[in-house]
Protein backbone atom coordinates (compact mmCIF):
# COMPACT_ATOMS: atom_id res chain seq x y z
CA UNK A 1 0.00 0.00 0.00
CA UNK A 2 1.53 3.21 -1.12
CA UNK A 3 -0.53 6.03 0.16
CA UNK A 4 1.32 9.56 -0.48
CA UNK A 5 0.05 13.32 0.12
CA UNK A 6 1.52 15.83 -1.13
CA UNK A 7 2.61 19.26 -2.97
CA UNK A 8 4.86 18.08 -5.33
CA UNK A 9 3.33 17.63 -8.87
CA UNK A 10 3.75 13.71 -10.09
CA UNK A 11 4.47 12.32 -13.23
CA UNK A 12 0.94 9.13 -13.62
CA UNK A 13 3.20 7.35 -16.00
CA UNK A 14 5.71 7.18 -14.18
CA UNK A 15 3.36 6.31 -11.38
CA UNK A 16 1.70 3.74 -13.68
CA UNK A 17 5.04 2.24 -14.33
CA UNK A 18 6.35 2.10 -10.73
CA UNK A 19 3.29 0.73 -9.44
CA UNK A 20 3.29 -2.05 -12.04
CA UNK A 21 6.32 -3.09 -11.07
CA UNK A 22 5.53 -3.43 -7.62
CA UNK A 23 2.51 -5.37 -8.43
CA UNK A 24 3.98 -8.52 -10.40
CA UNK A 25 1.71 -10.88 -10.74
CA UNK A 26 -1.14 -9.26 -10.59
CA UNK A 27 -2.39 -9.53 -14.37
CA UNK A 28 -4.73 -6.13 -14.24
CA UNK A 29 -3.99 -2.72 -13.36
CA UNK A 30 -6.54 -0.13 -13.28
CA UNK A 31 -5.70 3.68 -12.64
CA UNK A 32 -7.43 6.74 -12.19
CA UNK A 33 -6.39 10.15 -12.35
CA UNK A 34 -7.95 13.73 -11.75
CA UNK A 35 -6.97 16.76 -13.95
CA UNK A 36 -8.05 20.27 -12.87
CA UNK A 37 -10.33 21.47 -15.56
CA UNK A 38 -10.89 24.82 -16.99
CA UNK A 39 -13.71 26.53 -15.51
CA UNK A 40 -16.40 29.64 -17.19
CA UNK A 41 -14.31 32.71 -16.52
CA UNK A 42 -11.17 31.41 -16.77
CA UNK A 43 -8.66 29.44 -14.04
CA UNK A 44 -5.74 31.01 -12.70
CA UNK A 45 -5.17 28.40 -9.96
CA UNK A 46 -7.38 25.92 -8.32
CA UNK A 47 -6.51 26.02 -4.22
CA UNK A 48 -6.83 22.53 -2.72
CA UNK A 49 -6.75 22.47 1.59
CA UNK A 50 -6.68 19.56 3.37
CA UNK A 51 -6.67 18.27 7.09
CA UNK A 52 -2.99 17.39 7.90
CA UNK A 53 -2.95 13.63 9.80
CA UNK A 54 -6.36 13.30 9.36
CA UNK A 55 -5.76 13.03 5.37
CA UNK A 56 -3.27 10.35 5.85
CA UNK A 57 -5.57 8.06 8.37
CA UNK A 58 -8.68 9.04 5.95
CA UNK A 59 -7.14 7.63 2.60
CA UNK A 60 -4.97 4.34 4.61
CA UNK A 61 -7.83 3.81 6.39
CA UNK A 62 -9.77 3.68 2.89
CA UNK A 63 -6.95 1.82 1.07
CA UNK A 64 -7.45 -0.62 3.51
CA UNK A 65 -11.04 -1.05 3.16
CA UNK A 66 -10.21 -1.17 -0.60
CA UNK A 67 -7.70 -4.18 -0.19
CA UNK A 68 -9.71 -6.47 2.28
CA UNK A 69 -12.87 -6.10 -0.01
CA UNK A 70 -11.70 -6.78 -3.36
CA UNK A 71 -8.83 -8.70 -2.61
CA UNK A 72 -6.27 -6.77 -4.10
CA UNK A 73 -2.48 -7.23 -4.27
CA UNK A 74 -1.57 -3.88 -4.22
CA UNK A 75 -3.23 -0.58 -3.85
CA UNK A 76 -1.48 3.26 -4.33
CA UNK A 77 -3.14 7.04 -3.60
CA UNK A 78 -1.55 10.31 -4.30
CA UNK A 79 -3.54 13.42 -3.61
CA UNK A 80 -1.94 16.99 -3.91
CA UNK A 81 -2.53 20.25 -1.70
CA UNK A 82 -1.83 23.69 -2.59
CA UNK A 83 -2.08 25.85 -5.70
CA UNK A 84 -2.62 24.06 -8.95
CA UNK A 85 -2.78 25.67 -12.68
CA UNK A 86 -5.00 24.17 -15.28
CA UNK A 87 -4.26 20.53 -16.89
CA UNK A 88 -2.29 19.69 -13.66
CA UNK A 89 -2.56 16.54 -12.26
CA UNK A 90 -4.65 16.44 -8.50
CA UNK A 91 -4.06 12.91 -7.85
CA UNK A 92 -4.06 9.30 -9.38
CA UNK A 93 -5.64 5.99 -7.43
CA UNK A 94 -4.43 2.42 -9.04
CA UNK A 95 -5.20 -1.24 -8.06
CA UNK A 96 -3.66 -4.01 -9.07
CA UNK A 97 -5.48 -7.40 -8.91
CA UNK A 98 -5.55 -11.08 -10.92
CA UNK A 99 -8.69 -10.34 -12.51
CA UNK A 100 -10.25 -7.25 -13.81
CA UNK A 101 -13.45 -7.00 -12.28
CA UNK A 102 -11.74 -6.61 -8.51
CA UNK A 103 -9.51 -4.03 -10.03
CA UNK A 104 -12.32 -2.03 -11.51
CA UNK A 105 -14.14 -1.96 -8.31
CA UNK A 106 -11.56 -1.30 -5.92
CA UNK A 107 -10.73 1.66 -8.03
CA UNK A 108 -13.88 3.09 -8.00
CA UNK A 109 -14.71 2.27 -4.16
CA UNK A 110 -11.49 3.85 -3.84
CA UNK A 111 -12.46 7.46 -5.45
CA UNK A 112 -16.09 7.21 -3.94
CA UNK A 113 -14.93 7.04 -0.41
CA UNK A 114 -12.25 9.46 -1.31
CA UNK A 115 -14.26 12.01 -2.54
CA UNK A 116 -16.74 12.46 0.52
CA UNK A 117 -14.38 11.64 3.24
CA UNK A 118 -10.79 12.23 2.90
CA UNK A 119 -10.54 15.83 4.29
CA UNK A 120 -9.87 17.87 1.15
CA UNK A 121 -11.16 20.82 -0.35
CA UNK A 122 -11.14 22.71 -3.94
CA UNK A 123 -11.56 26.59 -4.14
CA UNK A 124 -11.79 27.57 -7.56
CA UNK A 125 -10.12 31.21 -8.26
CA UNK A 126 -10.25 33.19 -11.88
CA UNK A 127 -9.76 36.77 -12.48
CA UNK A 128 -13.00 37.96 -10.84
CA UNK A 129 -13.86 35.51 -7.93
CA UNK A 130 -12.96 32.57 -5.89
CA UNK A 131 -15.34 29.59 -4.81
CA UNK A 132 -14.93 26.63 -3.12
CA UNK A 133 -16.89 24.13 -4.81
CA UNK A 134 -19.36 22.52 -3.47
CA UNK A 135 -20.15 19.03 -2.72
CA UNK A 136 -22.70 17.26 -4.76
CA UNK A 137 -25.55 14.96 -3.90
CA UNK A 138 -24.60 12.67 -6.21
CA UNK A 139 -20.70 11.78 -4.69
CA UNK A 140 -22.78 10.93 -1.67
CA UNK A 141 -25.44 8.75 -3.36
CA UNK A 142 -22.35 6.78 -5.00
CA UNK A 143 -21.71 5.32 -1.26
CA UNK A 144 -24.66 3.59 -1.44
CA UNK A 145 -23.99 1.42 -3.96
CA UNK A 146 -21.25 -0.48 -2.18
CA UNK B 1 -9.50 21.46 23.56
CA UNK B 2 -8.59 22.18 20.19
CA UNK B 3 -10.77 23.90 17.46
CA UNK B 4 -9.89 23.76 14.24
CA UNK B 5 -11.50 24.74 11.14
CA UNK B 6 -11.32 24.35 7.16
CA UNK B 7 -12.16 25.95 3.79
CA UNK B 8 -15.30 28.92 3.76
CA UNK B 9 -15.86 27.85 7.95
CA UNK B 10 -11.98 28.81 8.69
CA UNK B 11 -13.04 31.67 6.17
CA UNK B 12 -15.80 33.14 7.84
CA UNK B 13 -14.84 31.99 11.82
CA UNK B 14 -11.15 34.07 10.75
CA UNK B 15 -8.79 31.92 11.92
CA UNK B 16 -7.68 28.18 11.18
CA UNK B 17 -7.30 26.96 15.14
CA UNK B 18 -8.13 28.19 18.66
CA UNK B 19 -7.95 26.55 22.00
CA UNK B 20 -11.46 26.65 23.72
CA UNK B 21 -12.05 26.70 27.47
CA UNK B 22 -15.69 24.34 28.19
CA UNK B 23 -17.70 22.38 29.95
CA UNK B 24 -20.03 21.26 26.82
CA UNK B 25 -21.15 18.04 26.58
CA UNK B 26 -21.63 17.35 22.94
CA UNK B 27 -20.70 18.65 19.69
CA UNK B 28 -23.90 20.43 19.57
CA UNK B 29 -23.80 22.09 23.31
CA UNK B 30 -19.76 23.00 21.76
CA UNK B 31 -21.49 24.98 18.66
CA UNK B 32 -24.53 26.94 20.88
CA UNK B 33 -21.35 27.98 22.91
CA UNK B 34 -19.66 29.53 19.80
CA UNK B 35 -22.26 30.91 18.23
CA UNK B 36 -23.18 32.92 21.27
CA UNK B 37 -19.62 34.34 21.45
CA UNK B 38 -19.61 36.40 18.18
CA UNK B 39 -21.85 37.10 15.09
CA UNK B 40 -18.77 35.63 12.83
CA UNK B 41 -19.67 32.14 14.58
CA UNK B 42 -22.90 32.79 14.29
CA UNK B 43 -22.83 32.88 10.45
CA UNK B 44 -20.83 30.15 10.29
CA UNK B 45 -22.45 27.62 11.99
CA UNK B 46 -26.21 29.16 10.88
CA UNK B 47 -26.81 25.80 9.36
CA UNK B 48 -25.00 23.18 10.51
CA UNK B 49 -26.25 20.17 7.80
CA UNK B 50 -23.84 21.82 5.69
CA UNK B 51 -21.21 21.13 7.80
CA UNK B 52 -19.25 18.31 8.98
CA UNK B 53 -17.60 17.63 12.54
CA UNK B 54 -14.35 15.35 13.03
CA UNK B 55 -13.63 14.49 16.79
CA UNK B 56 -9.41 13.65 16.91
CA UNK B 57 -9.74 12.91 13.29
CA UNK B 58 -12.46 11.28 13.03
CA UNK B 59 -16.07 11.86 11.12
CA UNK B 60 -18.36 12.28 13.82
CA UNK B 61 -21.90 13.67 14.09
CA UNK B 62 -23.18 16.40 16.29
CA UNK B 63 -24.44 14.54 18.80
CA UNK B 64 -21.41 12.95 19.70
CA UNK B 65 -20.25 13.56 23.24
CA UNK B 66 -17.24 15.51 24.16
CA UNK B 67 -15.18 13.83 26.78
CA UNK B 68 -11.86 12.39 26.34
CA UNK B 69 -11.60 14.62 22.85
CA UNK B 70 -9.14 16.86 22.34
CA UNK B 71 -9.26 17.84 18.41
CA UNK B 72 -12.45 19.09 16.95
CA UNK B 73 -12.65 20.03 13.73
CA UNK B 74 -15.59 21.53 11.53
CA UNK B 75 -15.82 22.10 7.67
CA UNK B 76 -17.92 21.63 4.57
CA UNK B 77 -18.66 18.60 3.02
CA UNK B 78 -15.39 17.27 1.47
CA UNK B 79 -14.44 17.81 -2.16
CA UNK B 80 -11.38 15.76 -2.51
CA UNK B 81 -10.45 13.58 -5.98
CA UNK C 1 -9.76 7.92 -31.09
CA UNK C 2 -6.84 5.52 -30.97
CA UNK C 3 -6.93 2.44 -31.94
CA UNK C 4 -3.32 0.15 -32.18
CA UNK C 5 -3.03 -3.88 -32.75
CA UNK C 6 0.95 -4.21 -33.18
CA UNK C 7 3.37 -6.92 -31.65
CA UNK C 8 5.49 -4.49 -30.95
CA UNK C 9 6.13 -3.88 -26.68
CA UNK C 10 4.75 -0.55 -25.21
CA UNK C 11 5.14 1.80 -22.29
CA UNK C 12 2.07 2.24 -20.07
CA UNK C 13 3.54 5.49 -18.55
CA UNK C 14 4.20 7.29 -21.43
CA UNK C 15 1.05 6.25 -23.08
CA UNK C 16 -0.72 7.56 -20.21
CA UNK C 17 0.64 10.41 -19.85
CA UNK C 18 0.67 11.52 -24.59
CA UNK C 19 -3.36 10.05 -23.53
CA UNK C 20 -4.03 12.52 -21.31
CA UNK C 21 -2.40 15.45 -22.87
CA UNK C 22 -4.48 14.93 -25.75
CA UNK C 23 -7.47 14.76 -23.80
CA UNK C 24 -7.16 18.12 -22.42
CA UNK C 25 -10.11 19.13 -20.12
CA UNK C 26 -11.42 15.72 -19.14
CA UNK C 27 -10.85 15.93 -15.92
CA UNK C 28 -11.32 12.16 -15.35
CA UNK C 29 -8.56 9.71 -16.75
CA UNK C 30 -9.02 5.71 -16.18
CA UNK C 31 -6.86 2.93 -17.65
CA UNK C 32 -6.84 -0.66 -17.42
CA UNK C 33 -3.61 -2.70 -18.34
CA UNK C 34 -3.56 -6.12 -19.11
CA UNK C 35 -0.14 -8.33 -18.18
CA UNK C 36 1.00 -11.64 -18.77
CA UNK C 37 0.79 -13.99 -15.60
CA UNK C 38 2.82 -16.71 -14.21
CA UNK C 39 1.38 -20.12 -14.50
CA UNK C 40 1.64 -23.17 -12.73
CA UNK C 41 4.79 -25.18 -14.41
CA UNK C 42 6.43 -21.82 -15.24
CA UNK C 43 5.23 -19.88 -18.58
CA UNK C 44 7.56 -19.85 -21.08
CA UNK C 45 5.63 -17.58 -23.21
CA UNK C 46 2.15 -16.54 -24.01
CA UNK C 47 1.56 -16.77 -27.57
CA UNK C 48 -1.35 -14.20 -29.04
CA UNK C 49 -2.93 -15.07 -32.22
CA UNK C 50 -5.72 -12.80 -33.56
CA UNK C 51 -7.50 -12.19 -36.70
CA UNK C 52 -5.70 -8.90 -39.26
CA UNK C 53 -8.36 -7.03 -40.31
CA UNK C 54 -11.37 -8.15 -37.88
CA UNK C 55 -9.21 -7.13 -35.20
CA UNK C 56 -9.11 -3.26 -35.76
CA UNK C 57 -12.90 -3.26 -37.07
CA UNK C 58 -14.48 -4.95 -33.72
CA UNK C 59 -12.13 -2.62 -31.48
CA UNK C 60 -12.73 0.64 -33.48
CA UNK C 61 -16.79 -0.54 -33.44
CA UNK C 62 -16.41 -1.03 -29.57
CA UNK C 63 -14.28 1.87 -28.76
CA UNK C 64 -17.28 3.90 -30.80
CA UNK C 65 -19.90 2.25 -29.09
CA UNK C 66 -17.98 3.51 -25.48
CA UNK C 67 -17.61 6.75 -27.12
CA UNK C 68 -21.41 7.32 -27.77
CA UNK C 69 -22.64 5.67 -24.50
CA UNK C 70 -20.53 7.40 -22.15
CA UNK C 71 -19.81 10.54 -23.67
CA UNK C 72 -16.14 10.24 -23.61
CA UNK C 73 -14.05 12.63 -24.78
CA UNK C 74 -11.06 10.49 -25.73
CA UNK C 75 -10.42 6.61 -25.95
CA UNK C 76 -7.39 4.52 -26.16
CA UNK C 77 -6.98 0.86 -26.86
CA UNK C 78 -3.72 -0.97 -27.29
CA UNK C 79 -3.41 -4.81 -28.36
CA UNK C 80 -0.02 -6.58 -28.77
CA UNK C 81 0.03 -9.92 -30.84
CA UNK C 82 2.47 -12.17 -31.38
CA UNK C 83 4.60 -13.86 -28.65
CA UNK C 84 5.08 -12.46 -24.66
CA UNK C 85 7.04 -13.08 -21.71
CA UNK C 86 5.49 -13.25 -17.83
CA UNK C 87 5.06 -9.63 -16.66
CA UNK C 88 5.09 -8.19 -20.47
CA UNK C 89 2.25 -5.39 -20.81
CA UNK C 90 -0.75 -7.50 -23.01
CA UNK C 91 -2.94 -4.61 -23.79
CA UNK C 92 -4.10 -1.14 -22.34
CA UNK C 93 -7.18 1.05 -22.53
CA UNK C 94 -7.76 4.21 -21.36
CA UNK C 95 -10.66 6.99 -21.46
CA UNK C 96 -11.30 10.51 -20.40
CA UNK C 97 -14.23 11.80 -19.48
CA UNK C 98 -15.61 15.18 -17.61
CA UNK C 99 -17.28 12.72 -14.62
CA UNK C 100 -15.40 9.90 -13.21
CA UNK C 101 -17.91 7.87 -13.69
CA UNK C 102 -18.11 7.93 -16.72
CA UNK C 103 -14.55 6.89 -17.19
CA UNK C 104 -14.55 4.24 -15.31
CA UNK C 105 -17.59 2.99 -16.83
CA UNK C 106 -16.38 3.56 -20.13
CA UNK C 107 -13.33 1.56 -19.33
CA UNK C 108 -15.22 -1.47 -18.17
CA UNK C 109 -17.57 -1.44 -20.95
CA UNK C 110 -14.38 -1.74 -23.61
CA UNK C 111 -12.90 -4.45 -21.52
CA UNK C 112 -16.01 -6.87 -21.31
CA UNK C 113 -16.25 -6.38 -24.70
CA UNK C 114 -13.18 -6.88 -26.06
CA UNK C 115 -12.42 -9.87 -23.88
CA UNK C 116 -15.67 -11.70 -25.76
CA UNK C 117 -15.96 -9.72 -28.89
CA UNK C 118 -12.36 -8.97 -30.25
CA UNK C 119 -10.77 -11.53 -31.98
CA UNK C 120 -7.88 -12.69 -30.29
CA UNK C 121 -6.81 -16.34 -29.13
CA UNK C 122 -3.81 -16.51 -26.06
CA UNK C 123 -1.98 -19.88 -26.13
CA UNK C 124 0.29 -20.58 -22.37
CA UNK C 125 3.24 -22.36 -23.38
CA UNK C 126 5.50 -23.83 -20.66
CA UNK C 127 8.10 -26.63 -20.83
CA UNK C 128 6.04 -29.70 -20.83
CA UNK C 129 2.51 -27.65 -21.98
CA UNK C 130 1.09 -25.34 -24.69
CA UNK C 131 -3.00 -25.07 -24.02
CA UNK C 132 -5.21 -22.40 -25.32
CA UNK C 133 -6.66 -20.30 -22.79
CA UNK C 134 -10.54 -21.39 -22.34
CA UNK C 135 -13.01 -18.25 -22.31
CA UNK C 136 -14.88 -18.25 -19.11
CA UNK C 137 -18.87 -17.94 -18.82
CA UNK C 138 -18.44 -15.24 -16.56
CA UNK C 139 -17.05 -13.41 -19.38
CA UNK C 140 -19.73 -13.78 -21.53
CA UNK C 141 -22.08 -12.65 -18.58
CA UNK C 142 -20.31 -9.79 -18.10
CA UNK C 143 -21.90 -8.07 -21.41
CA UNK C 144 -25.13 -8.63 -20.14
CA UNK C 145 -25.08 -5.72 -17.59
CA UNK C 146 -24.32 -3.23 -20.30
CA UNK D 1 -15.08 -18.56 -50.90
CA UNK D 2 -12.12 -18.25 -48.27
CA UNK D 3 -12.44 -20.11 -45.25
CA UNK D 4 -10.19 -19.28 -42.06
CA UNK D 5 -9.38 -21.15 -38.93
CA UNK D 6 -7.75 -19.85 -36.17
CA UNK D 7 -6.37 -21.08 -32.72
CA UNK D 8 -6.97 -24.63 -31.87
CA UNK D 9 -9.20 -24.89 -34.94
CA UNK D 10 -6.08 -24.07 -36.94
CA UNK D 11 -4.03 -26.49 -35.10
CA UNK D 12 -6.86 -29.32 -35.62
CA UNK D 13 -7.97 -28.21 -39.68
CA UNK D 14 -4.21 -28.15 -39.92
CA UNK D 15 -4.12 -24.84 -41.87
CA UNK D 16 -4.81 -21.22 -41.91
CA UNK D 17 -6.60 -20.91 -44.40
CA UNK D 18 -7.99 -22.42 -48.07
CA UNK D 19 -10.44 -21.91 -51.02
CA UNK D 20 -13.56 -24.04 -50.74
CA UNK D 21 -15.97 -24.34 -53.97
CA UNK D 22 -19.49 -24.75 -52.37
CA UNK D 23 -23.38 -24.24 -52.83
CA UNK D 24 -23.71 -24.49 -49.46
CA UNK D 25 -26.61 -22.16 -48.55
CA UNK D 26 -25.66 -21.31 -44.69
CA UNK D 27 -22.97 -21.90 -42.29
CA UNK D 28 -24.30 -25.13 -41.17
CA UNK D 29 -24.68 -26.47 -44.57
CA UNK D 30 -21.02 -25.40 -45.05
CA UNK D 31 -19.83 -27.23 -42.21
CA UNK D 32 -21.51 -30.62 -43.23
CA UNK D 33 -19.43 -30.09 -46.43
CA UNK D 34 -16.22 -29.62 -44.82
CA UNK D 35 -17.10 -32.56 -42.18
CA UNK D 36 -17.94 -34.95 -44.85
CA UNK D 37 -14.54 -34.75 -46.27
CA UNK D 38 -12.11 -36.12 -43.95
CA UNK D 39 -11.59 -36.38 -40.10
CA UNK D 40 -9.57 -33.76 -38.89
CA UNK D 41 -12.75 -31.14 -40.00
CA UNK D 42 -14.90 -33.65 -38.77
CA UNK D 43 -13.07 -32.89 -35.09
CA UNK D 44 -12.50 -29.66 -35.79
CA UNK D 45 -16.77 -29.37 -36.24
CA UNK D 46 -17.43 -31.94 -33.60
CA UNK D 47 -19.16 -29.44 -30.95
CA UNK D 48 -20.01 -26.12 -33.16
CA UNK D 49 -21.45 -24.94 -29.43
CA UNK D 50 -17.86 -24.29 -29.07
CA UNK D 51 -17.05 -22.54 -31.86
CA UNK D 52 -17.62 -19.37 -33.07
CA UNK D 53 -17.83 -17.74 -36.43
CA UNK D 54 -17.60 -14.63 -38.36
CA UNK D 55 -18.74 -13.64 -42.15
CA UNK D 56 -16.99 -11.10 -44.36
CA UNK D 57 -15.14 -10.26 -40.64
CA UNK D 58 -17.95 -9.51 -38.90
CA UNK D 59 -19.80 -11.91 -36.21
CA UNK D 60 -22.59 -14.19 -37.06
CA UNK D 61 -23.91 -17.29 -36.23
CA UNK D 62 -24.61 -21.05 -37.99
CA UNK D 63 -27.99 -20.13 -39.15
CA UNK D 64 -26.63 -17.42 -41.08
CA UNK D 65 -26.89 -17.40 -45.35
CA UNK D 66 -24.27 -17.55 -47.13
CA UNK D 67 -24.99 -15.54 -50.28
CA UNK D 68 -22.66 -12.83 -51.29
CA UNK D 69 -20.11 -13.27 -48.46
CA UNK D 70 -16.38 -13.85 -49.34
CA UNK D 71 -14.68 -15.21 -46.15
CA UNK D 72 -15.94 -17.45 -43.81
CA UNK D 73 -14.16 -17.68 -40.80
CA UNK D 74 -14.37 -20.21 -37.77
CA UNK D 75 -12.49 -20.11 -34.19
CA UNK D 76 -13.28 -20.39 -30.46
CA UNK D 77 -14.87 -17.99 -28.02
CA UNK D 78 -12.28 -15.55 -27.94
CA UNK D 79 -9.65 -14.65 -25.02
CA UNK D 80 -8.21 -11.26 -25.78
CA UNK D 81 -7.50 -8.45 -22.77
Amino acid sequence: MDIRVQEAAFDAGAELNAFTNAAQGAGAIVSFSGIVRDVAGGLNTMTIEHYPGMTEKALTDIAKQATDRFDLAHVMVIHRFGDLGPDEQIMMVATASRHRKAAFEGAAFLMDYLKSRAPFWKKEITQTSADWVESKAQDEDALSRW
Amino acid sequence: MDVVYFAWVRERIGLPRETVETQAETVADLVAELRAREARYDAAFEDVSALRVALDQELSDFDAPLKGVREVAFFPPMTGG
